[in-house]
């Protein structure tokens, strides 16, 4: 079925019992500073709580383990004023030390509580600090060396996510396999490949949540998600796969929520590859993003007229559709204009999910324009490794998404354009073209704006600018992560699911 | 002289079959690991770039993400070249150190001692059905020569046989798990019973644990993947049963046993099951093999717990220490049962006993 | 006339890979001379080495050690060419006349292989051999289009007659060439080989446990016993009184078709010992009513007791001449 | 019936107007609706030209990886029964290994470790199914090899390798050509199933083991798109099995028929 | 001839071939006397073996076709159900077959095998029917009884398995036991053996034997009444005197002279007969010997008749030669054997 509106689940929610989210995978290794799979991250965020918290109603930082902060005028000092009496889940209580110790594991490479190839998320930012200090318990000083409006919003991130200093001291690099935070559950057994079982906590800060069990099951084939989650062996998830919306939501026993559409489907193109701006534009002109939401996405989409910003989020501007509007015409009058009739141009896509099917309709577009298309389908662990490859044979065009991880534009078009970042140079090449070093300060000029309106309206303006000139990243559509939950399954969180948040401590079966 | 050389003929008999066969076991696997080792390091993609681009891939600079990357390589020993990576991939191998995980760092044995049991009890599951299923029907066809019985038992099996096990799988789950909900369709147990492994053979456990009530819940989870994988080799079975009594009946001993007067019954059982059972006990420990080939797909289908399981998400992970560990178990598993098979066939047939 | 010996063989041995590691030795230290023209008859039990003598002689089975001359030329170790060259002067009948006939292949393809491989004869002169040879054989120019399964196993036999003798062999190893076939059509083939070896010359080694035929078509017979020859001598000597315990119960326990019958049967006691593991001593001195300590501690040589016949016993059953010992 | 499916994969793609490969917007049409018999797909192609052009690629690895296997399996059995020592010991051991690791496995390791597609199919299935076709051939061959003809062949100077070919392989070939119509049937179900686990024939070609697994998400909404192309590699490794079967029974000699 | 003990009556067996069917037995009327040895002596394929083995049905089967009456304690053991024939078999009529190695189960100890025969037609214990296995083993002259009835067959020589055999076949001291062929893969010592224990059975047990042979030395060393057999037919019959001593049919008289024997005088060129014997499923209405034999006549084409007509008392035989031609066909014979 799908979800009712907002609140007529109220009444007396249910206590007890166990639910059972499906997760893409686990290695049992649950540590903000080792990104392994979605699932174990869905893990860190039930067990460990950050200093703000974005709830997903809103995309505003809200506190959690701080209780305020202070920003000074030159926006490099943040002064956090940390929650008394919360404890952790080995009975210890918070203070500034376990935020001081559970930071600096993801800036020092070198702290003992590190695992080997231990990722270090947060790391990002430690690049960007000068200092960070605890003057007493319930106080804690970042310095920064310079500027960054973003700070907040990723202080919510997983990455910077606290985790009991006696328990660090305690397991050291084992801490991934007894990880010890504020949040509402609490860490009880975990097999790799398997699941992961979670416990409610008593004292957690808002009280104990409804449900006594959290076990976070890897399912990985999508038909036995559908049918686990229409069986009941599955509570909840947002690993649904798209094509069986529309089955779900004629189905009682379950129920489908309209979950926000928070992530950017789109191709890349490789502009060494495809040199000249007509083609790029042409290819942009000829996808018919109205079957991809139909028949790649079953409707778990919108088109993107926000160009990379999602609907959701604060610089959303609806003014540049037009940027991502489809005219066969006009791309086959551009692809005869540059001579590209009947050139070859390949096409590579991960091959779970949305991806291959979404390959196949851009191929026939393409085809429709008087291109020559190859396709190739990736094993999805290859995938972003073939797109760090820019010798890779398939490097023209390559169809890829980018989820939010906290809901801000400098997450969308600051990654995706930045000439440095991945996005930039490895797979697009858009470091080689004239202009393009411009955009590392204009995105960092952008970023740091205090005022809401006036930050949207810069990102609008480099948005425009960035795909006009240069159009190496064709926006798909804005998708969602459908989130699914048995009937029974109330008070859960699902917007914020859709982005992999996993915020439990209401929910009832 | 006589005394020495039958002493030296005796042991020179089964023992030493035993122990010729027990020895070969880690040739095999130090075969199989250089192969593994091989083919994992042949594979596109490494471990270190996904890990460094994980989380937060596109907030990184391209250039952090490859020192980041180059930093992992070196914990994680990838830095090494190929022969050094494989000298200390052997040595870790005779001390009986499988290594750990690139992520997050569980040690292989643990994992292995996790999902081991678990595949153990699929596949000897799927095997018992499958060989209760195929001998009765393989005996029955074989009795039934050339009437609509046989015939129909050889199609049955001939189409069982050939089943894709991928679909098998897929449409059980829908039939006797959505449609009819008979039958649980992921995992191994369910989560609200918690269960504390000790041996993590569940059925053993409830034993040693005085647990009777996961014995019904395994069982339920057992089925459906037993069965599923069962399918096809029972109508492997039911074919070499039916062919090999059918070379049986055809023997000398068995019109002597007829000459005998023995009835039918008592020649079937006496005389034709023991002799036409050596084929087919060298088919079952081929077929073991494939069993565990489709382990991969049926645990994958089933989300349940295995070393199939273990291994494909190694593949994908690009995680070469479970590859490997995951392969050599499941190659030790594949040969230990076939050192047993025949061992068994040792034991069924006296004329190889002799030296 | 003095008869020149045409194949020698010294001290040959041969031996296999038995089971788990044990070695049979099915030919052990053979010294044995067949004369130009002449047919010897090889008798004994079964699984006494006869075949893989015979085998061994003509080189399809590679001898262990020792050597075997022809024409006085040692051929034991020759490879290639030149022995190609020489192998078509070796040739061999078998016992199986379904076994040793591919069943894919034509006659005339069969019989013409060797020559075209062994003597580089040219098709049509091949062609023209091969019909001839069908015609000797008594099966007709005409049988050569059709294939084995075709024939009965007298005729089968007679086919692989042909063949042997295609490239014109001078030494031919017949190993029970007809002890698969019926009495009645066995007589036949025996016929048709005593014809060949007088019309051709042929030396033969004439391997059999029938005694009956061996006396029929051999100049002189050699008795084999566990790998070894225990006893040479010419046919009527033997037939008249063997000289070794074993030749006599050999011969006595042929049964006689006669009205009365034998009355000094000599009845055998014991098996056949394994060839893996032969009794020490004299190898036969298990089963000899006639053995004494020595027999069981000293293996005996062959000697030669009489002109032209030698025998490996301490004891033999003729008066020995010339020596004491 | 192998025969039907051949002709089918190879005149079927004549007799339907549908491009297999032609996205449109009518898409999941029932069974026959207008102009498509079998209805179309979740990209509104026609599913009665993806199931008839399907056949081919599967068709193609198949026989390709079963060739390969026949060729690999079969001469190095055919060396090591005749030759024997310690060339069979060698090929042997290395068959072994082969064989001492599920097929399935092999193939996995094999295809992702070169890349998905017909080449690297054709490569794994051949070089898993290799081992067990050499067996048999081994086994035959040893068999052979002792037979009578073949001591005559050596006796009358045929060369070892003549030996082999024009001796010998007649007469292995109708057990070897029973089996290796067997291993056909293995082949396309290993060429479906690594399809199916998106290691076999790239989309959008149409294959019936990667129509199976596209067609799995609409399992509850248009079961067809599951269950015609499985049916078709059923039906195709049925008939391989029959064909064998029945080639067994009509070659081999003891069969009292 | 003693006391009839078996009587068969017009007796067929026919095979179900591809090429239609095959008549392996052509009609034959034969009578076992009470201890006896009988020999059925004949060419590969003249129907010896099909002829015994349809005598307690081991041959039945979707293509076999048995016609005809073999009587025996007052049953027609050709229409007898199978509940019924197995009561005979191994009890009253026993069969010892000629590859002993095939013959017994491998996987079982050859002293179960015994005693399994015993315990098949008689209440007794386990214990007991081992213990009467290991007797009976001693009495067929295994040397070491109690550790042959714990070998297995395959551990065992030729000879000692044919004796296995022997004794399975005596265990119940059957009435008759049809010995196919028990010494064609033995040496000619060890067949002095067996020949030997076959007869001491006969003169110690009264067991009638029906011998199956085509070793005609054989049939001379024991056999006491000689029946010979041509492409499913018995076409003479007699004493072993009679029929080896003074042969009336043509083929009887090549097959004789055509044996190289070890004694007498050496012969340069064997008596051969002629041609081979028929295979195929269509066989002539009249003598099957015809198209090899010398002395053919018209009379040769009407269906041959088993009857008395020269030689001995007991001599039977279905040559159409009268009395000076066989004379000739004789003379003919001993020409070439100068
Ligand atoms: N290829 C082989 N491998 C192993 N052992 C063999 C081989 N060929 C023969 N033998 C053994 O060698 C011994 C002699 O065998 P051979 O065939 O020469 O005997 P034979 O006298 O010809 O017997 P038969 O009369 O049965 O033909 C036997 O013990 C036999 O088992
Ligand atoms: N089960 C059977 N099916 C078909 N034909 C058979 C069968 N058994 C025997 N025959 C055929 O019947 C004929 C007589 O066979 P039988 O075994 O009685 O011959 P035999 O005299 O015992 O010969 P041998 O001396 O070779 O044992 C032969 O042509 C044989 O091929
Ligand atoms: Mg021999
Ligand atoms: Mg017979
Ligand atoms: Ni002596």
């Amino acid at each position: 079925g799908i979800a009712a509106e907002e609140g007529d689940a109220g009444g007396a929610a249910k206590t007890g019992g166990t639910l059972t989210l499906a997760i893409d995978g686990t290695s049992a290794v649950n540590d903000p500073a080792f990104y392994t799979t979605l699932g174990d991250w869905m893990v860190v965020d039930c067990i460990c709580r950050g200093l703000t918290f974005i709830s997903y109603d809103t995309t505003e930082p809200t506190p959690d383990l701080a209780e305020s902060w202070t920003m000074s005028d030159d926006g490099l000092v943040y002064t956090f004023k940390l929650r008394q009496g919360v404890t952790f889940h080995d009975g210890t209580t918070f203070s500034s030390a376990d935020v001081v110790a559970s930071f600096k594991r993801q800036f020092d490479e070198k702290d003992p509580t590190l695992p080997e190839g231990a990722s270090r998320p947060f790391n990002s930012v430690g690049k960007n600090l000068k200092e960070m200090t605890a003057p007493d318990a319930n106080t804690f000083v970042m310095t920064l060396l310079k500027p960054d409006r973003t700070l907040l919003g990723r202080l919510s991130d997983i990455g910077a996510r606290i985790i009991s200093k006696a328990a660090l001291e305690k397991y050291g690099k084992d801490i991934g396999k007894n990880l010890v935070g504020t949040g509402p559950f609490k860490f009880a057994s975990a097999t790799s490949g398997q699941n992961v079982t979670l416990t409610a906590f008593d004292a957690f800060r808002l009280g104990k949540p409804p449900i006594d069990r959290l076990v976070l099951q890897q399912v990985t084939d999508p038909s036995t998600i559908v049918s686990s989650l229409l069986s009941g062996d599955v509570s909840a998830t947002q690993f649904t796969p798209y094509s069986a919306l529309s089955q779900l939501k004629s189905d009682k026993s379950v129920t489908v929520y309209d979950t926000p559409k928070s992530f950017d489907a789109f191709i890349m193109m490789d502009v060494r590859r495809i040199p000249e701006l007509e083609v790029r534009q042409a290819i942009n002109l000829a996808i018919d993003r109205q079957a991809l939401i139909a028949q790649a996405f079953f409707g778990a989409a919108v088109l993107p007229d926000g160009y990379t910003i999602p609907s959701g989020q604060d610089a959303y501007d609806a003014s540049l559709a037009d940027l991502s509007k489809t005219d066969v015409a006009e791309a086959k009058r551009l692809i005869q204009a540059a001579g590209a009739t009947g050139r070859t141009v390949r096409l590579m896509a991960a091959s779970d999910s949305w991806h291959p099917k979404a390959a196949q309709i851009i191929a026939q577009n393409l085809t429709d324009i008087g291109l020559k298309v190859e396709t190739d389908s990736v094993d999805p662990a290859a995938y972003f490794n073939r797109l760090l490859a820019p010798d890779d044979k398939f490097h023209d065009l390559m169809i890829w998404e980018r989820n939010g991880y906290y809901p801000d534009a400098d997450d969308m078009i600051g990654s995706l354009a930045r000439p440095s970042g991945v996005y930039g140079d490895f797979i697009s090449g858009f470091n080689t073209l004239d202009g393009s070093a411009a955009y590392a300060d204009k995105l960092f000029e952008a970023k740091n704006i205090a005022d809401t309106a006036a930050r949207k309206a810069r990102y609008s303006e480099i948005q425009r600018e960035w795909a006009e000139k240069y159009m190496t990243l064709s926006m798909l559509v804005c998708a969602a992560n459908p989130v699914v939950s048995g009937a029974k399954v109330k008070n859960m969180n699902w917007k914020a699911l859709g982005s992999h948040r996993t915020y439990m401590e209401n929910a009832s079966v | 002289m006589t005394a020495a050389t039958s002493t030296l003929t005796r042991l020179r008999g089964t023992p030493w079959l035993v122990l010729k066969r027990l020895a070969a076991v880690p040739l095999v696997l130090l075969g199989l690991s250089t192969m593994v080792f091989i083919a994992m390091r042949l594979l596109p993609g490494s471990p270190a770039t996904s890990l460094a681009a994980g989380g937060t891939g596109g907030n990184q600079s391209a250039a952090e993400i490859t020192e980041n990357a180059e930093k992992i390589n070196a914990a994680l020993g990838l830095d090494k070249s190929l022969p050094d990576q494989y000298f200390s991939f052997l040595g870790d191998l005779f001390t009986l150190n499988l290594g750990s995980s690139f992520y997050g760092g569980n040690s292989i044995t643990g994992l292995l001692g996790d999902s081991l049991p678990a595949t153990i009890e699929l596949t000897v599951a799927a095997m018992l059905i499958a060989v209760l299923l195929g001998m009765v029907t393989g005996i029955v066809a074989a009795l039934r020569k050339d009437t609509w019985i046989d015939t129909t038992t050889r199609a049955i099996g001939t189409v069982s046989f050939s089943l894709p096990w991928f679909a098998l799988g897929v449409l059980s789950i829908v039939v006797f798990g959505v449609w009819l909900r008979w039958l649980p369709v992921i995992g191994r147990l369910p989560n609200e019973l918690d269960y504390q492994p000790f041996t993590n053979f569940v059925l053993l456990d409830a034993v040693l644990q005085d647990r009777p009530e996961l014995i019904l819940p395994w069982l339920e989870h057992l089925l459906l993947p037993a069965v599923t994988l069962a399918l096809s080799m029972a109508g492997f079975i039911t074919r070499i049963v039916r062919a090999s009594v059918l070379e049986v009946l055809g023997d000398d001993f068995v019109r002597t046993a007829r000459m005998k007067g023995l009835s039918s019954g008592a020649i079937l059982r006496r005389h034709v099951l023991r002799n036409s059972s050596l084929p087919i006990v060298t088919v079952l420990g081929l077929q073991f093999g494939s069993l565990l080939g489709g382990s991969v797909i049926t645990e994958t289908v089933f989300s349940y717990p295995g070393v199939g399981n273990l291994l494909v998400n190694g593949i994908l992970q690009r995680d070469y220490p479970i590859v490997q560990g995951a392969a050599l178990a499941i190659a030790l598993l594949f040969t230990l049962v076939n050192v047993a098979v025949d061992l068994l066939y040792l034991a069924l047939d006296p004329r190889l006993r002799k030296a | 006339m003095k008869p020149t010996p045409l194949m020698e063989i010294e001290s040959l041995r041969v031996e296999f890979a038995g089971s788990a590691g044990r070695r049979v030795r099915a030919v052990r230290d053979v010294d044995l001379t067949i004369y130009e023209g002449e047919t010897l008859g090889l008798v004994g039990e079964s699984g006494c080495g006869k075949s893989t003598l015979g085998r061994a002689m003509v080189r399809v089975t590679e001898p262990t050690g020792g050597a075997i001359r022809y024409l006085g030329k040692d051929i034991t170790k020759l490879r290639g060419t030149v022995f190609r060259k020489i192998r078509a002067d070796l040739q061999m009948v078998f016992q199986d006349p379904f076994g040793s006939l591919n069943p894919r292949r034509s006659i005339a393809d069969i019989v013409a292989e060797p020559l075209l491989r062994a003597r580089g004869t040219g098709k049509d002169e091949a062609r023209k051999i091969v019909d001839d040879l069908l015609d000797q054989v008594g099966l007709g120019r005409e049988a050569g289009t059709r294939k084995p399964h075709e024939f009965s196993g007298g005729q089968r036999q007679r086919i692989g007659i042909a063949r042997a003798l295609a490239p014109s062999p001078r030494f031919v190893v017949a190993d029970e060439p007809v002890s698969a076939l019926d009495v009645s059509i066995q007589a036949q083939v025996i016929n048709l080989l005593s014809d060949l070896i007088r019309e051709r010359g042929l030396t033969m080694l004439f391997i059999s446990h029938d005694l009956g035929v061996v006396r029929h078509i051999a100049d002189r017979i050699a008795v084999m016993y566990l790998g070894q020859i225990i006893e040479v001598a010419s046919r009527d000597d033997f037939f008249a009184g063997p000289a070794h315990p074993y030749g006599e119960a050999l011969l006595s326990s042929v049964p006689a078709l006669s009205k009365q019958p034998r009355r000094d049967r000599i009845e055998l006691t014991g098996e056949l010992p394994d060839p893996a593991d032969p009794p020490a001593g004299c190898t036969f001195h298990t089963r000899c009513r006639y053995a004494t300590d020595v027999c069981r501690t000293d293996a005996p040589v062959l000697r030669e007791v009489q002109p032209g016949r030698e025998v490996r016993c301490h004891l033999p059953l003729i008066p020995v001449k010339g020596s004491t010992s | 019936m192998v025969g039907f499916f051949v002709l089918a994969a190879i005149v079927g793609p004549l007799l339907v107007s549908g491009d297999p490969t032609r996205n449109t917007n009518d898409t999941l049409l029932p069974m026959g609706a207008a102009g498509h018999l079998l209805g179309t797909d979740d990209l509104g192609r026609d599913e009665l030209a993806r199931l008839l052009y399907g056949a081919r690629p599967l068709l193609m690895v198949a026989f390709l990886s079963t060739a390969l296997a026949a060729v690999l399996g079969i001469g190095a059995g055919l060396m090591a029964g005749y030759l024997g020592g310690k060339v069979e010991w060698l090929i042997m051991r290395l068959m072994d290994l082969a064989l001492a690791f599920p097929s399935m496995l092999l193939i996995i390791l094999i295809v992702s470790a070169w890349q998905p597609g017909v080449s690297s199919l054709v490569a794994g299935i051949g070089v898993a199914l290799a081992p067990g076709l050499a067996r048999l051939a081994r086994a035959l061959a040893a068999r052979e090899a002792g037979r009578d003809y073949v001591l005559a062949a050596k006796l009358g100077g045929t060369r070892g390798p003549r030996i082999l070919v024009q001796e010998m392989l007649p007469n292995l070939a109708g057990p070897m050509l029973a089996q290796v119509v067997m291993t056909l049937s293995v082949a396309a179900g290993f060429a479906a199933g690594l399809s199916y686990l998106g290691l076999g024939i790239q989309p959008p070609t149409p294959d019936w083991g990667y129509m199976v697994q596209a067609g799995q998400e609409f399992l509850y909404t248009a079961p067809r798109l599951v269950v015609l192309p499985a049916a078709a590699t059923l039906l195709f490794v049925v008939a391989c099995n029959f064909v064998g079967d029945d080639l067994r029974d009509a070659l081999d000699p003891r069969a009292n028929r | 001839m003693s006391e009839a003990l078996l009587e068969i009556r017009g007796l067929t067996v026919g095979f179900d071939v591809p090429g239609g069917r095959l008549p392996a037995v052509a009609g034959i009327d034969l009578t076992l006397g009470k201890g006896e040895i009988l020999a059925l002596v004949g060419e590969s394929g003249s129907g010896k073996s099909a002829l015994s083995m349809s005598l307690v049905g081991l041959n039945r089967g979707p293509r076999t076709h048995i016609g005809g009456e073999v009587l025996f304690g007052g049953r027609n053991l050709v229409t007898t159900g199978e509940k019924e024939l197995r009561e005979v078999r191994g009890k009253d009529i026993a069969v010892v077959f000629q590859d002993a190695l095939a013959a017994l189960n491998p996987t079982q100890r050859v002293g179960d095998q015994v005693a399994e025969m015993i315990r098949t037609h008689r209440k007794i214990s386990r214990g007991d029917a081992s213990k009467r296995a290991v007797e009976l083993l001693g009495e067929v002259g295994i040397a070491n009884p109690a550790q042959t009835a714990r070998s297995y067959p395959h551990q065992l020589s030729g000879g000692m398995r044919q004796r296995v055999m022997i004794a399975i076949g005596l265990a119940n001291d059957p009435a008759v036991l049809i010995a196919d062929e028990p010494t064609t893969a033995l040496d000619v010592t060890i067949q002095a053996q067996v020949l030997r224990l076959l007869k001491k059975l006969q003169t110690e047990h009264g067991t009638t034997i029906v011998l199956i042979t085509h070793d005609l030395g054989v049939v001379a060393e024991v056999a006491d009444r000689v029946a010979v057999m041509y492409a499913g037919r018995i076409i003479e019959q007699g004493t072993r005197d009679e029929v080896l001593f003074d042969p009336q049919h043509p083929y009887t008289m090549g097959l004789l002279s055509s044996v190289p024997r070890v004694d007498g005088p050496a012969v340069a060129r064997l008596p051969a007969i002629a041609g081979s014997p028929l295979t195929g499923v269509t066989r002539p209405e009249g003598c099957a010997f015809a198209p090899r034999c010398t002395f053919v006549h018209d009379a040769c084409l009407s269906p041959p008749v088993l009857k008395k007509r020269y030689g001995g008392p007991a001599h039977l035989d279905a040559c159409v030669l009268d009395e000076t031609e066989r004379a000739r066909a004789r003379g003919a014979l001993e020409e070439v054997a100068p």
